[in-house]
């Protein structure tokens, strides 16, 4: 049997993963991709305490992350696309004037 | 059921499966050459065998003793990684359908199907939605107009039919309340004022449903009407342009299992999956309702090629517009209607 | 219990005209401007009408509860309005002359930009003086005063492109000011000592007292402050200056606002708060004395003037001084019975001289007049009736009312009655000048009969009309004047006193107001219903009473105006030149009274220069750019500095940012640690 | 001991993935290797007896989002990402930082959060409990969602739709 510390490590790790991704990634999209990974941390943690107390709200706040991942994967492309339309580049370093 | 019987019996189903699943997709592609070729006033295949009955044997040899180039520029791993995600995200599903209910051979009694998963059409949902990265892949890693264009159509289309499609089968879903395929099918078995048989399609009033999953399907398999990723008038061969030998050969596995999957899951889902009016022994029953399954398997693969031969191509704005401003709000109405038939009945 | 009147219809129905023209009328036609403004205003007179007729059947005073507007602790301040005779008599002088006023307005404005803006304002005036008139508590009325006030500034700057138009709109407003100040202090005292400004709560309270005939007391100063108040709205010394240089505005404004209705509200005032003024005699000699000044003083000046609408401007300040001296004798009725009389021939006049305006394509200077009987007989008919009127020639309305005044004045002190005598004679001088030298005598202006455009004219003032050349007002102008002469033909014959065989009913139908309220210590006062004009007073000299004597006195001052009018005919008719010969004679005097005593001069240097520099000076360059200013800029720039220090942080690197985010975090998480693992 | 054994060999997979992810400068090797990481986590919540959050895991996350993510990858054919010094930079902070982030919060969990075991389909997530769930005590939320997904479709067409339209709407 697991216990439940092993799986809050996993997703502590993913998520410290998906923090440094932020951090150290230049390219927009896989910045994006950092966030995601960030909130499978979260839910992999929320998964694991709804089997750990007998909670099956915690898988039903899992499918609220993933609706409100879609809602803001689909909006962050959008602006995506936006950007690299009037700056023809996904480098965030070059993407500092915080206007399009 | 002790592990050591169990995990044998499972690799029979599965070699099993995978051995008529092959099989079945070689005829299909045999099928279609046929029937396309009656349509349009030609014989079709002839020469290998009677009937060209051998012609996929000879098609699979040549496959496998073509020169598999591969063009430079191609972005290598994922460009030999592409087809293979296809073909096994197209063989993957099969796991999860049964062909009937159970089947006793001398001791051991099994169910036929790999294996029953009370999530299965979740499960079919996800691998078939899956198969979109062999095409999006392929049309990426090899680094040529047509093929980008072709897989950007695809994982586009595929995407958005996905939705209508998922959409389609929740009526279904909420009429025998499971998503375990086996309860699905054992929900529709009967009849009804005396004669007509309870399946979905006439009991739960789900015909709507049923053409949206049809038009749906030919969308996600990339069948003509709605095979824009390959439109040969227009990209050479869409994502699998740059394919050769048995690459391409997968990229047609996989299509053709797509197919078959699909099939499969409409008769299951609207057609009532195995029951059929004939009765007999046990064994008897078990083999009959294979054949039932296949039947129906089989009637709508020749739709599938019946279609081919007859429609033309879409242009792919107005997919685009089909697929989400008719396919989608029609869905979802079929679904409200659904919803509050079945609500008002209990 | 009285039925419902819904008297707050009347105020609100030239609100909505107000609202319609003023929103919408941009868009809308003349012709559709007119039938708003005519509608509403038309029903607020027919409502005003109705209501008259049930009058007879109410029990009086009748209040209507429209709904709270502040409570505050004991104070409570409704939305209600106030009937009674004398509001009665207000609502209809106010509706029915307004009305009339509108309809002449639209054949006098037809030609002007910013017709619907005109009719816009004037109903919006008649809504805030049919408030004030109604209102049944001093906030309520001082809501309307103010109102007036903004409407006669609007109307008075009406040609706002105007300079002259524009400063007398603003000194009008800023006089007023003044005299609201008074007003404003009265009120608060009001509350303080009697906590309510309900007028039947407040009178109630008064009642009790006795007259602070010792000196002064709270009473004396509430009513002295009204009395503050009334001189800035009634134009009375030392606030009557605005009123004359309102006459910037269009005739029609002049001759609703400026004579008929708005500056009689101090009037109206005085004798509403009648219980208050009674019970402060040196107060009421204050207004006594206040009214009998102006009336000398602004008719002296009104005759040496030469612009047609000054002269009725001065005329009209030294009427209302008569008013005043009315209520300062405590002969309230009478007050408003010449306010009444007055509101028709002051308003004929005007209108008719308006008309004569427009006639002569904006000419009023009445030196480039004369001759003009024949040419414009309607106006020149209706005008010789206003003339008259106020003049004071029987049998016209003018006569009964002015007569009723002198009398009651004689009776309070025989020092008011002469002075007002001798106003009377200047009065009708006055007024026959202007007759003699518009009406008769040859042409002198430069406009003749042929249809030859008076381009010159036109230039200089907007009220210039297009066509040149002399000529008849069209009818919607005339009727009303005709309406309004016969009005002041018979006005008066509603308060023919005893000693003419009348008995004074108008007197009657007021007695109520103010008999019943009169100080207990002269009840004779307060029973002398029945006998005409109450005689037995306290206060002035006792015998000389008695309808004979009254008769003599009536004869005097008819004398006087009969003088008045020869002296004119020969001044103005028979020699002209006499009257450059006496300017020339009496040269100083002369200059002064032309100039308005310079009174004007005078404020400008004692009042309005300090002000002036000293707001320059202390508020602008020292306060506002000393103190306020400078913090303002200093902490901008501080608050620069520091974001500039900061600003470094913001590098617009995405990452940056999502590096403090996460330094954040990592605290907050590492503090929550701490926490938990302590 | 099956368990822990799936456990640690998916958990090891997942881990991999994401390092896989910082690593690669391509970005559509990095949505590959988050594709496996999500696929991965699917197979920890079939173990967590969640299979009904696995499965959407798999069609929503793996068959939707990701891809959605490619097809960005691709339409704007986003190649390697070059380096400049604030990558540098970044990276001499980053790459210690989570490791030390990491290790301290496992160690952190490991040690306070005592040792629970977690048994295999400890609870039914079948569909039917889930769906009581999120129909009844989640019905707000769920509706707020739902809205906020229409914003979002709403937001991302306004938002990539070019300016002046060179082809009839409805093309990607």
């Amino acid at each position: 049997m697991v216990p439940l510390s092993y799986y809050l490590v996993l997703s502590g790790i993913l998520f410290a993963c998906g923090v440094t991704g932020f951090l150290i990634k230049r390219n927009i999209i896989t910045i994006f991709m950092s966030i995601e990974l960030m909130l499978n941390g979260v839910n992999l943690s929320f998964v694991a305490f709804a089997a750990q107390w007998h909670q099956l709200s915690g898988q039903v706040f899992v499918f609220f992350v993933m609706v409100v991942a879609a809602a803001e994967a689909t909006v962050g492309l959008a602006i995506i696309i936006a950007v690299f339309r009037t700056r023809e580049t996904l480098n965030v370093d070059q993407v500092n004037l915080l206007k399009l | 059921m002790n592990v050591g019987p169990f995990i044998l019996v499972s690799l029979v189903k599965i070699l099993l499966a995978l051995f008529v699943l092959l099989t079945a997709v070689a005829y299909t592609v045999w099928l279609e050459r046929k029937v396309v070729g009656h349509i349009q006033n030609r014989w079709g295949p002839t020469r290998v065998g009677p009937f060209g009955l051998l012609q996929p044997m000879a098609d699979g040899v040549k496959f496998l003793f073509k020169e598999d180039l591969t063009p430079p520029h191609v972005y290598k791993p994922l460009y030999i990684a592409a087809p293979m995600i296809a073909v096994i995200f197209a063989l993957t599903s099969i796991a999860v359908i049964p062909f009937g209910s159970w089947l006793d051979i001398g001791p051991v009694s099994t169910m036929l199907q790999i294996s029953d998963v009370n999530i299965g059409l979740l499960i079919v949902l996800g691998v078939t939605s899956l198969g979109v990265y062999g095409i999006a892949l392929s049309g990426w890693s090899s680094n040529s107009k047509y093929s980008l264009l072709g897989g950007l159509r695809a994982s586009a289309q595929m995407v958005s039919y996905e939705i209508a499609l998922g959409l389609s089968l929740v009526g279904v879903i909420i009429l025998s309340g499971s998503l375990s395929l086996r309860e699905i099918v054992d929900a529709q078995g009967g009849h009804f004022w005396g004669f007509i048989p309870k399946w979905n399609i006439f009991y739960g009033g789900q015909i709507v449903a049923f053409f949206i999953y049809l038009m749906a399907a030919y969308a996600e398999t990339n069948r003509i009407p709605f095979d824009l990723p390959e439109a040969e008038t227009e990209l050479v061969a869409g994502y699998h342009t740059e394919y050769s030998a048995m690459k391409f050969a997968m990229f047609f596995m996989a299509e053709y299992a797509n197919m078959i999957t699909v099939a499969c899951i409409a008769s299951l889902l609207f057609l009532g999956g195995w029951h059929g009016p004939l009765g007999g022994p046990p064994w008897l029953q078990a083999l009959l309702q294979i054949f039932w399954f296949m039947a129906r398997v089989f009637v709508f693969l020749f739709v599938y090629i019946w279609v081919r031969g007859t429609l033309p191509r879409f242009r792919y704005d107005q997919l685009m517009a089909f697929g989400w401003k008719f396919l989608l709000p029609l869905a979802i109405a079929n679904l409200v209607v659904t919803a509050l038939v079945v609500a008002l009945r209990s | 219990m009285n039925p419902n009147l819904h008297l707050c219809l009347i105020p609100l129905l030239p609100l909505i005209g107000a609202a319609i023209n003023g929103a919408l009328g941009k868009r809308f036609s003349r012709q559709a401007v007119t039938s708003v403004a005519l509608l509403f205003c038309g029903a607020a007179f027919g409502m005003a009408l109705w209501v008259a007729s049930q009058f007879s059947s109410l029990a009086l005073p009748h209040t209507e509860y429209v709904a709270t507007w502040i409570r505050a602790g004991s104070f409570q301040a409704d939305f209600a309005f106030y009937l009674d005779q004398l509001s009665l008599v207000m609502l209809l002088i106010v509706s029915g002359v307004g009305f009339l006023i509108h309809i002449y307005s639209v054949g006098y404005m037809w030609e002007e930009g910013g017709y619907y803006r005109f009719f816009a304002y004037l109903n919006l005036f008649m809504f805030f003086m049919l408030t004030l008139v109604l209102a049944s508590n001093y906030l309520l009325m001082f809501i309307g005063w103010e109102g007036v006030g903004l409407a006669s500034y609007l109307l008075i700057g009406f040609w706002f492109t105007k300079d002259s138009a524009a400063s007398a709109g603003k000194k009008a407003f800023i006089v007023n000011r003044i005299g609201d100040f008074g007003f404003l202090i009265a009120l608060f005292l009001l509350i303080q000592h009697f906590g309510s400004l309900d007028f039947t709560t407040v009178f109630q309270k008064i009642l009790p007292f006795s007259p602070e005939t010792a000196g002064a007391g709270l009473l004396t100063a509430i009513a002295l402050l009204l009395m503050v108040g009334a001189c800035g709205k009634s134009a009375q010394i030392p606030l009557y200056v605005w009123l004359p240089d309102a006459m910037e505005g269009p005739t029609p404004v002049s001759a609703l606002i400026h004579a008929a209705t708005m500056v009689t509200a101090g009037v109206y005032m005085v004798a509403r708060s009648h219980v208050i003024f009674e019970r402060a005699p040196s107060a009421l000699t204050v207004v006594a004395i206040i009214g009998t000044l102006t009336a000398l003083f602004a008719a002296t000046i009104g005759v040496a003037q030469t612009d047609i609408k000054k002269v009725l401007a001065y005329s009209t300040i030294s009427q209302l001084g008569y008013m005043f001296l009315a209520c300062g004798v405590a002969a309230f009725s009478a007050g408003i019975f010449h306010l009444m009389t007055h509101a028709f021939f002051k308003g004929l006049l005007f209108l008719a001289a308006g008309s004569v305006i427009h006639a002569l394509g904006g000419e009023q200077d009445m030196r480039h007049m004369g001759g003009l009987r024949t040419k414009i007989p309607w106006t020149f008919w209706t005008m010789t009736a206003g003339t008259f009127a106020i003049a004071g020639i029987p049998p016209f309305a003018g006569f009964f009312s002015k007569d009723e005044i002198l009398w009651r004045a004689y009776q309070s002190s025989w020092i008011y009655w002469l002075i007002g005598l001798s106003t009377a004679f200047l009065t009708s001088f006055y007024m026959f000048r202007l007759w003699f030298m518009t009406f008769f005598g040859e042409y002198r202006g430069d406009l003749e009969d042929s249809h030859k455009h008076g381009g010159a004219q036109q230039a200089h003032t907007p009220a210039a009309h297009g066509h040149g050349g002399i000529h008849e007002s069209p009818k919607v102008m005339l009727i009303p004047l005709m309406i309004l002469a016969v009005l002041s033909v018979v006005g008066g014959w509603v308060g023919v006193p005893g000693s003419l065989g009348g008995n004074n009913r108008f007197d009657k139908f007021l007695g109520p107001v103010f008999r019943a309220t009169a100080p207990d210590i002269n009840a004779t006062h307060a029973s002398s219903g029945e006998l005409a004009p109450p005689e037995k007073q306290t206060e002035g000299p006792e015998p000389k009473t008695g309808p004979a004597t009254e008769l003599i006195f009536t004869g005097i001052s008819v004398a006087a105006a009969l003088t008045g009018l020869y002296l004119a005919w020969l001044l103005y008719l028979r020699r002209p030149q006499l009257p450059q010969k006496i300017a020339r004679s009496l040269n100083g005097f002369y200059d002064m009274v032309l100039n308005k005593y310079y009174v004007d001069e005078f404020y400008a240097t004692i009042f309005v220069k300090p002000l002036i520099d000293g707001s320059r000076v202390i508020l602008w360059h020292g306060i506002d750019q000393g103190v306020i200013d400078a913090t303002v800029d200093k902490s901008a720039e501080e608050a620069l500095d520091v974001s500039d220090s900061v600003r470094h942080m913001e590098s617009g690197n995405v990452r940056s940012y999502a590096s403090w985010v996460a330094i954040g975090a990592a605290v907050v998480i590492g503090y929550m640690i701490w926490v938990a693992s302590r | 001991m099956l368990h822990l054994i799936l456990f640690s060999v998916f958990g090891l997979v997942c881990v991999a993935g994401a390092i896989n992810l910082l690593v690669q400068s391509h970005p559509i090797n990095s949505a590959l290797s988050l594709i496996v990481v999500m696929g991965s986590l699917a197979v920890e919540y079939l173990l967590l007896g969640a299979e009904f959050v696995a499965a959407v895991q798999v069609i929503v996350y793996a068959g939707a989002i990701m891809v959605l993510f490619v097809f960005v990858i691709m339409l704007l054919n986003a190649g390697e990402e070059e380096r400049t010094k604030g990558s540098r930079v970044s990276l001499l902070i980053g790459i210690p930082g989570m490791i030390i982030g990491s290790v301290l919060m496992a160690w952190i969990l490991i040690t306070h959060s005592g040792t629970h075991a977690v048994e295999a389909g400890a609870l039914p997530g079948a569909p039917r409990e889930i769906a009581q769930l999120l129909f009844h005590e989640f019905l707000l939320p769920f509706e707020v969602t739902s809205i906020l997904v229409l914003i979002a479709i709403m937001g991302a067409v306004v938002l990539a739709a070019r300016p002046e339209p060179l082809q009839p709407e409805g093309k990607c």
